[in-house]
C-alpha cells in the first residue's frame, strides 16, 4: 500500500495470534457476567456481587496478560487486530466486528478493568444494604463490557456500539434508584444529551463512508491524507460534537452534574474515570483525522478551554461534594480535550492526564462515597467538617487524590497537568494562560472541598455518627491513592510518549518560550495562590451550615451551573414544549380536523339528500325513468 | 305486414286503455289483447315457438295468475282517480312523453340494415333450431333459470304462507263448544231446521213453516236471504192455493197417474 | 407442476382460520385458541422451511403462475424474492407471538374469541398473499382484502371508541385503495395497448415502456395508496386512533405487518414499475419523509396515551423506511428493508408490553402511571428493552437498519441526513420520557397492586426480544437475503452507488464490486 | 318486411308501459304495466333476431319470459302479503321505508 509521508500513522494491525486470541475474552467476561446477573433472577441475589466482581477481575487479569505480551513485542508490531465476524454489509459498505488492540487501547484496557475491578470491590461494601445489589453489579459489568468494546473496536460503527452501550449503562446506573424522580430525570437527561452528541458520531460515520467508502480505522487512516480539507474538518467537528456529548464538554455539559444522582461508585467509575473520557479517546483515536484537519483542532481547543474554565468555576460554588467533584471532572476533561486538540504534541499528554485523572478522581469519588457512607448519605459539605479524625483512612487517601489533582509536585497530577500547560503555552500562549488559570482555580475549589470536609468546625446533622468504612471499601481507596501518587512514573523517561507514538505519531521537537522548569514553577505558584485563597476564604473562617444567600453575581451564576440548564430550559425546552403542544393541536384540529370536517359536511349533505327518499315507489320509478330519458337523449345527441 | 298494420293500432289502443281502465280486471283483459296480438306478431316474424310460449305461458299462465290474485284481492277494487303524490302524474306524463319521443326518434333512425330473415336459421324447424342453441351455448343460463324458477316458487310459497295461530279444532272440540253455547246462551243444540218442503220440488229458497204458520229464518241460507230470492210466506200461500184449487189438472197434465 | 410452496404458505392460515371459526361454541374456550396457535406455529415452521430452501443467488423463486382472468390479463401468480421473504418471515414470526400474547383479549369482545383468532389467522394469510403476489391485480385484490379482517378486529374487540376508529381506518385505506384502483386500471389501459396484450404480470410490466407523463401519473396513484398505508404525513391520523382503540395484538398486526405493505409496495411497485417516475419524485418524497420523521417524533412526545405514542413512533420510523427506499442507493435500501423487519419486532414488543401494562391498570394514559418498576420489575425491564430497540440502540436490531438508512441518506444528500438524524434524538426523548413517567418515580395511585408478567406473557415476548438482540449483533442471515434483492431493485431503477471520494482501493475488498 | 315498424311499436308499447307504472297506484295494475314493458322488449328482441338472422334474440326473449314468470310469481306473492296485512293494494300505502 502506497502511503505518502504523513504525520498521522496508519492503523495497520497484524491479525491476532497466540495470547492475543484471548482479546475477545476481555469483553466477553463482563458481558457474560451482565447477562447472568440480569437474567439470573433472585436466586443469584446472595452471591451475584461476587460473580460480577470476579468477572471484572478476570477481565483485568486477561488485560494484564495481553499488556505484558504486547510489551514483549517490537514497538512497530504492537498493533493487533482480531476479526470476529462481519456485522453488516450493504452495497460496498461493510462493517466488521473486529477488535483493535494497540498501545492506546492497551492502556485503556488496564485503566478500565483495573479501576473497574477496584470499584467493583468497593461497591460490594457500598451497596451492601441495597436489595437490588445483584442488578447493580449486572449493570456495572454491562458498563465494563461496553466500555471495553468502545476502546477495542476497530471501526467507528463498532465504537458507536460501545459508545451507546456505555450510554445505556450510564442511564441505568444514574437512574439506579429509580424511585427517586430526580434520579430518573437525571438518567433520562444524560441519555438524551448524549444522543445529541451521537448525532455527531452518526453523521461523522456517514461522511466517512461518503469520503472513504468505509468506517474502519484501517481504511480511514490510510486514506485520510488524500481527503479534502473540508471533508476532514467536517468529520473532525462532528466527532468533536460526539465527544462533547459523552465527555460533558461545553455546550453539552449539563448532564454531568445531574448524573451525580447515581450511586457514588458509579460516579467514580463512569462519570470520572472512564466513560466521560471516551470523548478524549475518540479524538486521540481519530488522530489521523485531526492531525490533517487543523481547523477542527482549533475547535477542539476552544471547546477544551471553555469547559476547563466552566467546570472549574462551577466547582468553586457547589456545596454538594459530588457535584464539586463533577465540576472538577468536567474541568479536568477540558484539559484533556485541550491537549488532544493541540495535535500530535498533545495526544500523548491527553492520554497521560486521562490515566492519572482516572486514578485520582476515582480515588476521590470513592472517598466521597466513603464520607457519605459515614454521614448517612448526606452530600452537603456544609454538614461535614473535621472528619479527618473520624475517617482517617478515607482522609489520608483522599488527601493523596487532592494533592494529585492540584498538581502538588511529585504527585501524578503534577506531571500530567504540567505537561499540558507546557505544551499549551508552547503552541498558543492564550490557551496556555487559560490552562494555567484553570490550575489555579482547581487549587482553590479542591482546597475548599478538602477544608470543608475534613477540617474546619463540625457541622454534622444530629444523630450522625461518622465512622470509617469497612475494609472492602478502604482497600480500593488505598490502592487508588497509591496510583494517584505514583501515576507519574508513566512519564519516566518520556515512556508514555514513546509508547503511544506509533499510534498518534511522533511529535516534532519544539521548545517552549520559557524553560519548562520555569513553567512548572509558575504552575505551582498559581496553584499555591489558589490554595491560599481557599484557606483565607474558607479555612480561616467559620463555615456556615446554610449556604449564604447574599453572594456575588458570580457565585450565584456558578451555583446555577453558569445558567447552562436555564439556557437549555429557555431556548430549547420551553419553545420545544410549545412547538409540541401546538403541533398536537394542529394535528388534531387541522390535519385530523380536515378529514373529520369532510365527514361532517358529507353527513350534513346526506341528511338533506335523505329527504329525497320519500318511500313512494313511484317517485323512485319516476326518477329512474328520468335517468333513462337522459341517457337516451344523450345517446341521441351524441349520435346526431 | 298486413297483420302488423291491423294489430299495431289495436295493441296501442289496448295498451293506452290499460292506463285509463279504472277496474283492474279491465286492465288485465286489455293486457291479454296486447299479448295475444304480440303472439301473432311473433309468428309473423318466424318465431312459432315463442308464439306458442307467449300464448301458453304468458297469456295462459301468467295472466291467469294475475286474475287469481285479483280475485283474492277483490275483483272490484278500483283506483281512485285522485293523485296523492304531488306532481307525480304531470311529471310522469311529461317525462314519459319525452322518453317515448326520443326513444321512437332514436330507434326510427337506426338503420337496422337489410333484414336477413330466419329462413336459414330455421331450416330444420324453429323448435329444433332453438333447442339446438339452448342446450348447447345457453345451457348454463338455462340451468340457472331452472334454479331461478324453483327458488321463485319456493319464495312465493314462503311469502304466501300464513301461520296457523290457533290449534286446529277437532270434532270433539266443536261438540263441546256447542254444548257450552247451549248451556251459556241457550243456543239451539240440534241441527238447523231444513227448508220448507214443497210438494213439487225440493226448494232451498223456501223457508220452513213453523207451527204458527210463520216462516223459520234459520231454515234458509243467509246468502239467499241477502240476495232477496227467498220466497216469502204470502207468495207461498198463493202457490198453495193454486194447487189446492186444481190438483187433478196438474196430475192429468203430467199424465203419470191416470 | 412443481410443489406449490407459496400457495400452501398463504392458503394454510386462511384454511385454519375457517376451521377456528367453525369450532363449536360449546367446546372449551381454549380449543379455538390452541388451534389458532398451532396453525400459526405450523405456518412459521413452513415458512422457515421455505427460507431454508431459498437460494439467495436467484431472484424470484418458487414461482407459480396460472392464468386467472384472461380478459384483462390477470394472473394468479406468486413468487418470492428477498424482500418478500423478509416480510413473510416477519409475519409468520409475529403472528404466533401475538396469538399467545392476546390469549384472553378476545374474550370480552363483541363476538366470541373464535372469531377473534379466526380473523387473525385470516389476516395472516392475506398478508402473506400480499407479500407473495407478483401480479398487480392479485396484489390489489389481496391488498384491499386485508382491510376486512382488521376492520372486524378493531371494531369488534377494541376500546370504547372502537367503532369510530375502525370506520376511520377503513375509510382512509379504502380511499387510498381507490386511488390505487384507478392506477391499476390505468396500468391495464397501457398494457392493453402493448404488443403482448393486456397483462398484470409484474415481470411483463417491468419491461413495458411507459410514457413519461403516464408513468408519473400511475406512480402517483400507487404512491398515494401506499403513503396512506404507511402512513405518512398528512394522511396519518387514522393510525393513532386505530392503535388506541384496537387490542394490543390487533395494533401489532396492523403496525408491524399490514403497514409494511405500504413500504413493501413502494419498493415492488413504485420503484419496480415506474423507475423514471420514482427518480422524478425522489426529492419531494425525501423531503416529505424527513418531515414526517420529525413530525411523528414530536407528536409522539406530545401524547399522553401510550398506544397513540407508539403509533406516532411508528409514523416516524416508517418514514425512515420510506427515506431509505427513495434515496436510491444500496445502503439506504438495505437499511429500509432490514428496518421493515426490525421495526416489526420492536413495535410488536412495545405494543405487547404496554398492552400487558394497560390491561393491568385499565388506563392507557401515561399520567395515570408511575413507579411501576418497583412492583413489576420484569415488565419494566422488558419495556425498557423494547423501548431501547425502538430508539435504535446499537446492539439491538433496529440500530443497524437505522444507521444504514442514515448513511444512505447521507450519500444522497448530507442535508437529508442532518435533518433525519434529529429523529434519533426525538426517539430517545419520547421513549425515555414514557419510561420515566410510567416506570420510575414514586408509585402512583392504583399502580401498587399491579402484578408482574406471568409465564405466558414472558414466553410470548421472549422470542421477539431474543431476536431483537441476536439480530442486533448478527443481522447477516437477513442481510444475505436482502442484499441481492436490493441489488436487483436498484438495477431495475437504474441507480448505482457513487464511489467513495478517496480510497477506491477499499472497494476492492468488498464482494459486491466484483459482480 | 322492414324491421323498423316493429321496433317503433316496441318503443311505443314500452313507453306506455313505463307511464303506466308511474301513474297507476294499484300494485297489480302496475305489475301488468311492467309485463307490458317486458313484452315490448321481447318484441324488439324477436325483431332483431329476424333482422340479424340468428336465433339468439329469440333465446333471449325466451329467457325474458322465464324470468318474467318467476318475477310475477314472487311479485304477486308479495302483493298478496301486503294486501293481507294492510287491506290495500295501493303501492302508495307501502311507504314506510323512507328517510
Amino acid at each position: 500500500m502506497l502511503v505518502p509521508m504523513s504525520a498521522a500513522p496508519v492503523v495497520d494491525p497484524t491479525s491476532a495470534h497466540g495470547a492475543f486470541t484471548l482479546l475477545w475474552l476481555v469483553i466477553a467476561l463482563p458481558a457474560l457476567g451482565a447477562v447472568v446477573l440480569l437474567l439470573g433472577g433472585r436466586r443469584l441475589d446472595k452471591f451475584g456481587h461476587l460473580i460480577g466482581t470476579a468477572m471484572a477481575v478476570l477481565s483485568f487479569v486477561v488485560s494484564l496478560i495481553l499488556f505484558i505480551t504486547l510489551l514483549g513485542r517490537d514497538s512497530a508490531d504492537r498493533s493487533v487486530s482480531q476479526h470476529l465476524w462481519t456485522w453488516f454489509s450493504a452495497g460496498h459498505y461493510k462493517v466488521e466486528i473486529s477488535l483493535l488492540y494497540d498501545q492506546l487501547s492497551a492502556l485503556f484496557l488496564l485503566l478500565i478493568t483495573g479501576v473497574g475491578s477496584l470499584i467493583h470491590v468497593y461497591s460490594i461494601g457500598y451497596m451492601e444494604h441495597d436489595e437490588r445489589r445483584r442488578r447493580f453489579f449486572g449493570y456495572l459489568n454491562l458498563f465494563v463490557a461496553a466500555m471495553l468494546t468502545l476502546v477495542l473496536a476497530g471501526d467507528y460503527v463498532g465504537v458507536f456500539l460501545g459508545w451507546e452501550g456505555v450510554g445505556l449503562a450510564s442511564y441505568l446506573l444514574i437512574g439506579f434508584w429509580q424511585h427517586k424522580t430526580s434520579a430518573a430525570v437525571a438518567a433520562k437527561k444524560a441519555f438524551i444529551v448524549n444522543r445529541v452528541g451521537d448525532i455527531g458520531l452518526s453523521l461523522g460515520a456517514g461522511l466517512m463512508f461518503v469520503t472513504f467508502g468505509s468506517t474502519a480505522f484501517t481504511v480511514v487512516s490510510a486514506n485520510a491524507p488524500h481527503a479534502s480539507k473540508a471533508a476532514l474538518t467536517a468529520i473532525g467537528l462532528l466527532l468533536l460534537l460526539a465527544a462533547c456529548g459523552k465527555s460533558a464538554q461545553f455546550p453539552l455539559q449539563s448532564w454531568l452534574l445531574d448524573a451525580m444522582e447515581g450511586p457514588t461508585p458509579v460516579s467514580a467509575l463512569i462519570h470520572a474515570a472512564t466513560m466521560v473520557t471516551a470523548g478524549v479517546y475518540l479524538i486521540v483515536r481519530s488522530n489521523f483525522i485531526f492531525t490533517n484537519a487543523p481547523d477542527a483542532r482549533t475547535g477542539v481547543v476552544i471547546i477544551g478551554c471553555i469547559t476547563l474554565m466552566w467546570g472549574a468555576i462551577i466547582g468553586c460554588a457547589k456545596d454538594d461534594i459530588k457535584k464539586t467533584l463533577a465540576g472538577s471532572t468536567m474541568s479536568q476533561i477540558g484539559y484533556m480535550i485541550l491537549a488532544s486538540g493541540l495535535g500530535v504534541v498533545g495526544y500523548a499528554f491527553a492520554i497521560f492526564h486521562l490515566l492519572t485523572h482516572g486514578f485520582f478522581k476515582a480515588n476521590m469519588f470513592l472517598g466521597a462515597g466513603s464520607v457519605m457512607h459515614g454521614m448517612d448519605d448526606d452530600v452537603d459539605m456544609r454538614h461535614y467538617g473535621a472528619l479527618r479524625k473520624a475517617m482517617p483512612i478515607t482522609f489520608a487517601t483522599f488527601a493523596m487524590g487532592y494533592l494529585a489533582i492540584i498538581g502538588f509536585p511529585g504527585f501524578s497530577g503534577f506531571w500530567s497537568k504540567d505537561k499540558i500547560i507546557e505544551t499549551a503555552l508552547t503552541e498558543n500562549w492564550v490557551v496556555g494562560l487559560c490552562a494555567l488559570l484553570g490550575a489555579g482555580i482547581t487549587g482553590f475549589y479542591m482546597t475548599r472541598l478538602m477544608l470543608m470536609t475534613y477540617f474546619t468546625n463540625k457541622r454534622w446533622e444530629k444523630d450522625v455518627h461518622p465512622h470509617e468504612s469497612p475494609k472492602v471499601m478502604t482497600y480500593p481507596l488505598i490502592a487508588l491513592a497509591a496510583l494517584s501518587v505514583l501515576g507519574g512514573v508513566l512519564l519516566a523517561g518520556n515512556w508514555i510518549v514513546d509508547w503511544l507514538s506509533p499510534v498518534v505519531g511522533v511529535p516534532h521537537e519544539s521548545s517552549p518560550p520559557i524553560p519548562s522548569l520555569a513553567i512548572s514553577a509558575l504552575a505551582v505558584l498559581v496553584v499555591a495562590v489558589g490554595v491560599a485563597t481557599a484557606w483565607l476564604l474558607v479555612g480561616a473562617q467559620e463555615v456556615p451550615r446554610v449556604a449564604p444567600e447574599k453572594v456575588s453575581v458570580f457565585t450565584r451564576a456558578a451555583r446555577a451551573d453558569l445558567y447552562g440548564d436555564a439556557f437549555n430550559e429557555e431556548i430549547l425546552m420551553r419553545p420545544g414544549d410549545r412547538l409540541i403542544r401546538d403541533l398536537d393541536t394542529f394535528d388534531r384540529t387541522a390535519v385530523d380536523g380536515f378529514v373529520n370536517g369532510i365527514a361532517t359536511s358529507l353527513t350534513a349533505i346526506a341528511n338533506r339528500l335523505r329527504l329525497a327518499q320519500t318511500g313512494y315507489v313511484r317517485t323512485y320509478a319516476l326518477s329512474m325513468l328520468g335517468g333513462a330519458a337522459i341517457v337516451v337523449l344523450a345517446l341521441l345527441v351524441v349520435n346526431l | 305486414m298486413i297483420a302488423f298494420w291491423i294489430l299495431a293500432p289495436v295493441m296501442v289502443v289496448a295498451a293506452l286503455g290499460m292506463l285509463f281502465a279504472r277496474k283492474a280486471v279491465h286492465a288485465a283483459i286489455l293486457l291479454a289483447v296486447v299479448m295475444m296480438s304480440l303472439a301473432v306478431l311473433y309468428v309473423v316474424q318466424d318465431a312459432p315457438f315463442l308464439f306458442a310460449v307467449q300464448i301458453i305461458v304468458y297469456t295462459g299462465a301468467i295472466l291467469m295468475l294475475f286474475l287469481f290474485v285479483l280475485m283474492l284481492v277483490g275483483v272490484d277494487s278500483s283506483d281512485s282517480v285522485i293523485e296523492t303524490i304531488k306532481g307525480q302524474r304531470l311529471w310522469a306524463i311529461i317525462i314519459g312523453l319525452v322518453f317515448a319521443g326520443t326513444l321512437v326518434l332514436g330507434v326510427a333512425q337506426i338503420s337496422v340494415g337489410a333484414v336477413t330473415g330466419l329462413d336459414t336459421a330455421n331450416k330444420g324447424g324453429n323448435v329444433p333450431a332453438i333447442s339446438q342453441i339452448l342446450f348447447t351455448r345457453y345451457v348454463f343460463a338455462f340451468e340457472a333459470t331452472s334454479a331461478l324458477l324453483i327458488t321463485a316458487a319456493l319464495g312465493a310459497m314462503v311469502l304466501a304462507h300464513r301461520e296457523r295461530l290457533t290449534p286446529k279444532l277437532t270434532q270433539a272440540d266443536m261438540a263441546a263448544q256447542r254444548m257450552r253455547d247451549y248451556a251459556d246462551h241457550g243456543k239451539h243444540l240440534g241441527p238447523l231446521p231444513p227448508p220448507g218442503v214443497f210438494a213439487r220440488h225440493n226448494a232451498v229458497d223456501t223457508p220452513a213453516l213453523l207451527p204458527d204458520g210463520t216462516a223459520s229464518e234459520a231454515s234458509i241460507s243467509r246468502v239467499l236471504a241477502a240476495r232477496g230470492t227467498v220466497k216469502s210466506v204470502p207468495e207461498m200461500a198463493a202457490d198453495v192455493a193454486h194447487m189446492m184449487i186444481d190438483p187433478a189438472d196438474e196430475i192429468s197434465t203430467d199424465g203419470s197417474e191416470k | 407442476m412443481s410443489f406449490p410452496w407459496l400457495s400452501i404458505l398463504f392458503l394454510f392460515p386462511i384454511a385454519a382460520s375457517i376451521v377456528v371459526a367453525l369450532v363449536p361454541r360449546s367446546s372449551a374456550l381454549a380449543l379455538p385458541k390452541l388451534i389458532a396457535f398451532g396453525a400459526s406455529l405450523a405456518t412459521l415452521v413452513f415458512s422457515a422451511v421455505i427460507a431454508l430452501k431459498y437460494d439467495t443467488a436467484k431472484g424470484m423463486q418458487f414461482t407459480e403462475n396460472h392464468e386467472w382472468i384472461k380478459l384483462f390479463g390477470a394472473h394468479y401468480s406468486l413468487g418470492l424474492n428477498g424482500i418478500g421473504l423478509t416480510l413473510v418471515l416477519l409475519t409468520t414470526i409475529v403472528v404466533p407471538v401475538v396469538i399467545l400474547a392476546s390469549w384472553n383479549d378476545g374474550d370480552e369482545g363483541r363476538w366470541s374469541p373464535h372469531a377473534f383468532f379466526a380473523w387473525m389467522l385470516f389476516l395472516e394469510g392475506l398478508a402473506l398473499g400480499v407479500f407473495l403476489a407478483t401480479d398487480v391485480f392479485l396484489f390489489y385484490v389481496l391488498f384491499e382484502a386485508t382491510l376486512i379482517p382488521l376492520y372486524f378486529l378493531i371494531g369488534g374487540y377494541g376500546g370504547p371508541d372502537r367503532a369510530r376508529a375502525a370506520v376511520k381506518f377503513l375509510l382512509y385505506n379504502l380511499g387510498g385503495g381507490l386511488i390505487m384502483l384507478a392506477a391499476v386500471i390505468g396500468l391495464y389501459v397501457v398494457s392493453a395497448k402493448s404488443p403482448g396484450g393486456p397483462t398484470y404480470l409484474l415481470s411483463d410490466l417491468q419491461h413495458m415502456h411507459l410514457g413519461t407523463a403516464t408513468g408519473r401519473w400511475l406512480f402517483l396513484g400507487f404512491f398515494i395508496a401506499f403513503a396512506v398505508k404507511v402512513p405518512m404525513f398528512p394522511v396519518h391520523t387514522w393510525l393513532p386512533g386505530a392503535a388506541e382503540q384496537g387490542t394490543p395484538g390487533t395494533s401489532v398486526l396492523m403496525v408491524s405487518i399490514l403497514d409494511k405493505i405500504g413500504t413493501f409496495g413502494m419498493i415492488r411497485f413504485c420503484l419496480g414499475l415506474f423507475p423514471e417516475a420514482s427518480h422524478w419524485a425522489t426529492p419531494v418524497v425525501v423531503v416529505l419523509a424527513i418531515f414526517t420523521i420529525l413530525y411523528g417524533g414530536l407528536m409522539a412526545i406530545a401524547q399522553d396515551s401510550i398506544p397513540r405514542l407508539i403509533a406516532y413512533t411508528s409514523v416516524s420510523h416508517f418514514s425512515f423506511i420510506v427515506l431509505g427506499i427513495f434515496v436510491m442507493n444500496s445502503q439506504g435500501q438495505t437499511g429500509a428493508n432490514l428496518y421493515m423487519f426490525n421495526h416489526g419486532l420492536s413495535t410488536a414488543a412495545l405494543f405487547l408490553v404496554t398492552g400487558f401494562l394497560i390491561k393491568r391498570r385499565g388506563s392507557p394514559l401515561i399520567s395515570s402511571y408511575g413507579g411501576v418498576e418497583k412492583v413489576a420489575p420484569v415488565l419494566a425491564g422488558l419495556l425498557l428493552i423494547s423501548g431501547l430497540s425502538s430508539l435504535s440502540l446499537p446492539g439491538l436490531s433496529s440500530f443497524v437498519s437505522e444507521f444504514l438508512v442514515l448513511v444512505g441518506s447521507f450519500v444522497y444528500s448530507p442535508w437529508a441526513a442532518a435533518f433525519a438524524v434529529l429523529g434519533i434524538v426525538l426517539a430517545a426523548l419520547y421513549i425515555l420520557l414514557m419510561y420515566q413517567r410510567t416506570m420510575t418515580g414514586p408509585t402512583a395511585e392504583g399502580v401498587g397492586d399491579i402484578k408482574d408478567l406471568n409465564a405466558r406473557e414472558i414466553t410470548a415476548l421472549a422470542p421477539v426480544l431474543l431476536l431483537i438482540v441476536v439480530l442486533g449483533f448478527f443481522p447477516k442471515p437477513l442481510l444475505s437475503i436482502i442484499n441481492p434483492a436490493v441489488h436487483d431493485t436498484l438495477a431495475q431503477v437504474g441507480s448505482s452507488d457513487p464511489a467513495p471520494k478517496v480510497g477506491a482501493d477499499s472497494a476492492a475488498s468488498n464482494p459486491e464490486a466484483g459482480q | 318486411m322492414s324491421a323498423t315498424p316493429f321496433i317503433v311499436l316496441s318503443a311505443i308499447l314500452f313507453s306506455i308501459g313505463s307511464i303506466g307504472v308511474l301513474v297507476r297506484r294499484n300494485a297489480i295494475v302496475m305489475f301488468m304495466c311492467v309485463e307490458l314493458m317486458l313484452n315490448a322488449s321481447n318484441l324488439a328482441l324477436i325483431t332483431f333476431s329476424r333482422s340479424s338472422g340468428t336465433l339468439d334474440g329469440q333465446i333471449a326473449a325466451f329467457f325474458v319470459m322465464v324470468v318474467a314468470a318467476a318475477e310475477v310469481v314472487v311479485g304477486l306473492a308479495i302483493i298478496m302479503t301486503i294486501f293481507r296485512t294492510r287491506r290495500s293494494a295501493s303501492v302508495d300505502d307501502a311507504s314506510l321505508l323512507k328517510y
